[in-house]
C-alpha cells in the first residue's frame, strides 16, 4: 500500500495494470504534479539535474491517463504540468539557435528550479515535522495553585477625569447659571460630613464638643456654619433644655442609625 | 527496587503530574507504566514519599487530596505568583466618576439628589464600588421617607488625591476652565489611539 | 545577592512558572517581585541558569523559546506521561506542513506565493487551521491588484516547536549547481519583487 511520504509509495510499473484503490490511495499521496514529478524522478533514479524529459514526460502522461480512465477529478494544476511536459520535450528536439539572444537556456531550466524549489520545502516540512513539538513530544509542566488571596487592584483616577465628569454633569443640570454648588464654602460641607460622622448612635453630644479650639477662630466658624447648615437641612436636632442651659446636638436620624453605623466607620 | 529505578519512576511520576495538571490517584499514575514495569502500590507509595522529600526547597510540593497527589506551588510564594493573574483594573466608569464628584463637592448627599442632578439612575454597583474603595461613606440618614442613607468622601479619598481638605478641590468657577483641558485631552487620546493603530 | 537570597528567588521563578504552564519572558518573571526586590535584568540570568541546573535529575527541564522560559517535560519521559492522554497527538498532513515551512521559511509571503512554490492551489481550510492555531497571522498585504494578504509565523508557533528564534529553524537544503541556469530567472523574479515592494 501507499504510503504518505510520498517515496515510498507502492511501486507502480508504468506498463502494468493499476488496481482502483491503490490509485486512489496513490493520488491521494501527492502533493501536486511536482511532488508526483519528483517521485517519478527519484524512482528511476534520475538526477534532478539532469532529467531525461521525454522519459519522465512518458511515465507522468501515463499516470494521468490511467486517473483520468479511473474517472477521478485530477487537479487543473496536473493537466497544466502535463502541457508544460509537452512543450519543453519539443523545445529540447530542436536545434538552439545561435542567433537566439543569449538568454536562451536549457528549457528543462525552469522545469528544474522549480522542482529544487519545491523539494527544498518538502524537506522543510518534514524538518519542522520532525522537531520536538509540544503535546507529542513535551508538554509543558505546569503545578496547581493553592487558594490564592484575593487580590482586586483597582483603576487609577486622574483628578482631571473626575473633574471633567463634574463638568459634564453640572452642564447637563445647568447649575452654572444658578450658582446653587458654587456658593457653598467646601470647607463647610467637609465640616457637615465630620458633625456628622462624630453623631452615630443615638446619644445627645454636647454643642461645645463639636468645636475644637485648636482649630482657631476660622475652624470654630466654619462648624458653626456646619451646624447651622445641618439644622437647615433637618440633619440634626438641637436642644437646650433649660434657658441658658446647655445646648445639646443629635443626629436627626439617630435612632435608626445602628445599622447605618456599621458601613461608615468613620477614618 | 533498585535506587536507581526508584530516582527513575520518581521522575516520570513527576512529569506526569506536572503534566497532568489535576491530581491524580495512585493508580492512575501506575497506568503510565506498561504492564511488565508498573511497580506495586506499595513501591509506588514509597516513591511518593521520595517524590515529597525531593521537593524539599523547590517552588513546589507534593499535596494529597481527596482525588489522589498533585503538585502545587508551595503556599509561601504565592504573594508572588498570584501578581501573574493580577488583572489590568478596568477603567472607571464616567457615570461613577459623575457620583463621585457629586459627592465630593455636594457632601452629604443622598443617592436620590445624585439621581437628581445627573437626571439618571445611580446603580448600586456604584455606591457599592465607591464604599468599597473606602473613597466613600454613610454618614448618616437623611430623615425623609424611605430615610436615604447620606454619603461624604473619606481622608483616603483626600488622601488618594493628594489633597489635605475639601477646600484644596478646584473651586467649582475653575471647572468651566476645563473645557479647554478637556478638549486637550481628547485630541491626546485620539492622537495616541492613532499611533497604536 | 547572597546566595540564600538566589536560592529564595530561583524558587520563586520556578513556582512562577509552573503556575503558569506557558512561557514566560524574563520581564515578565521579574514582574512578580515588587519594585524593592525586584532582581535586575542579569541577576535574573543568573536565575535562571541556576534554576536550570536545580532541574537535572529531575522530571522536567527548563527551555527557552521565543516568548520566553518555559518549564517542560523532559522529552525521555514523554512515552509514560502521553499514556495519561487518551487523545492521540493531532498529526498534520503534509499539505499543512509544506505550506506552513513555506510561510516560516519566505515570511512574509502570499498564499499565491506559496502554491506557485508547491504548484498546487492552497485550501483555505489549511490557512485557517494554521492562523486559528495563531501559527501563522496576517501581517500586510501586497500591494498588488487584489491586494492579497502576506502571512508570517508568530511566537506561538516558535514555542509550539520549542525553537527560540526563526534561526533555530532546521537549514533549507541548498539548491544545487545548475542554479546558473535558473539564476536568471531568479533575478527577474526578484527584480520583479522589487517593484511589488
Amino acid at each position: 500500500m501507499a504510503r504518505v511520504s510520498g517515496k515510498e509509495v507502492v511501486d507502480l510499473p508504468s506498463d502494468l495494470y493499476i488496481p482502483p484503490d491503490a490509485l486512489a490511495v496513490f493520488l491521494e499521496a501527492f502533493e501536486g504534479p511536482l511532488d508526483l514529478l519528483l517521485y517519478l524522478i527519484r524512482r528511476q533514479n534520475m538526477d534532478i539535474l539532469d532529467i531525461d524529459v521525454s522519459e519522465i514526460t512518458q511515465q507522468y502522461m501515463e499516470y494521468i491517463g490511467a486517473v483520468e480512465a479511473m474517472r477521478f477529478e485530477l487537479a487543473a494544476e496536473y493537466l497544466v504540468m502535463a502541457a508544460t511536459l509537452a512543450e519543453i520535450k519539443s523545445r529540447m528536439l530542436l536545434p538552439s539557435h545561435e542567433s537566439e539572444d543569449e538568454d536562451e537556456v536549457d528549457p528543462r531550466a525552469e522545469l528544474i528550479r522549480r522542482l529544487q524549489q519545491y523539494e527544498r520545502f518538502k524537506q522543510a516540512a518534514e524538518d519542522i515535522d520532525s522537531l520536538p513539538r509540544m503535546e507529542r513530544d513535551t508538554f509543558s509542566a505546569s503545578a496547581d495553585l493553592p487558594r490564592l488571596p484575593s487580590t482586586q487592584v483597582h483603576p487609577d483616577v486622574d483628578m482631571r477625569d473626575l473633574l471633567l465628569a463634574l463638568q459634564g454633569v453640572l452642564k447637563r443640570a445647568d447649575l452654572f447659571t444658578s450658582h446653587q454648588v458654587e456658593k457653598e464654602r467646601l470647607s463647610t460641607r467637609e465640616r457637615m460630613s465630620a458633625i456628622l460622622s462624630q453623631l452615630q448612635g443615638e446619644a445627645f453630644v454636647t454643642f461645645q464638643s463639636l468645636f475644637s479650639y485648636e482649630e482657631g477662630r476660622l475652624g470654630v466658624v466654619v462648624t458653626f456654619l456646619a451646624t447651622l447648615e445641618l439644622v437647615k437641612e433637618q440633619l440634626i436636632d438641637v436642644v437646650q433644655t433649660d434657658v441658658m442651659g446647655p445646648i445639646h446636638v443629635r443626629a436627626r436620624t439617630a435612632h435608626h442609625e445602628a445599622s447605618a453605623q456599621a458601613d461608615g466607620e468613620p477614618s | 527496587m533498585s535506587e536507581e529505578q526508584l530516582e527513575k519512576i520518581r521522575m516520570i511520576v513527576e512529569a506526569a503530574l506536572l503534566a497532568a495538571g489535576k491530581p491524580l490517584s495512585l493508580d492512575e499514575i501506575r497506568s503510565v507504566f506498561t504492564e511488565d514495569e508498573r511497580p506495586a502500590r506499595k513501591d509506588m507509595e514509597h516513591v511518593m514519599v521520595l517524590l515529597e522529600k525531593a521537593c524539599l526547597g523547590r517552588g513546589f510540593e507534593l499535596v494529597k487530596v481527596a482525588s489522589g497527589y498533585r503538585l502545587q506551588v508551595r503556599e509561601e510564594f504565592t504573594p508572588w505568583v498570584s501578581r501573574l493573574f493580577e488583572e489590568k483594573p478596568q477603567k472607571y466608569s464616567r457615570a461613577l466618576l459623575e457620583t463621585l464628584a457629586l459627592i465630593a463637592y455636594r457632601q452629604p448627599i443622598t443617592r436620590g439628589e445624585i439621581e437628581e442632578v445627573r437626571g439618571v439612575a445611580v446603580s448600586s454597583n456604584i455606591i457599592r464600588t465607591l464604599v468599597e474603595r473606602e473613597w466613600v461613606r454613610i454618614v448618616g440618614h437623611r430623615d425623609v421617607p424611605g430615610r436615604p442613607a447620606m454619603y461624604a468622601t473619606t481622608r483616603k479619598f483626600l488622601d488618594y488625591f493628594n489633597l489635605s481638605g475639601l477646600d484644596q478641590l478646584p473651586p467649582l468657577s475653575e471647572i468651566r476652565d476645563l473645557e479647554e483641558i478637556g478638549r486637550e485631552i481628547e485630541k491626546n487620546i485620539q492622537s495616541s489611539a492613532q499611533t497604536i493603530h
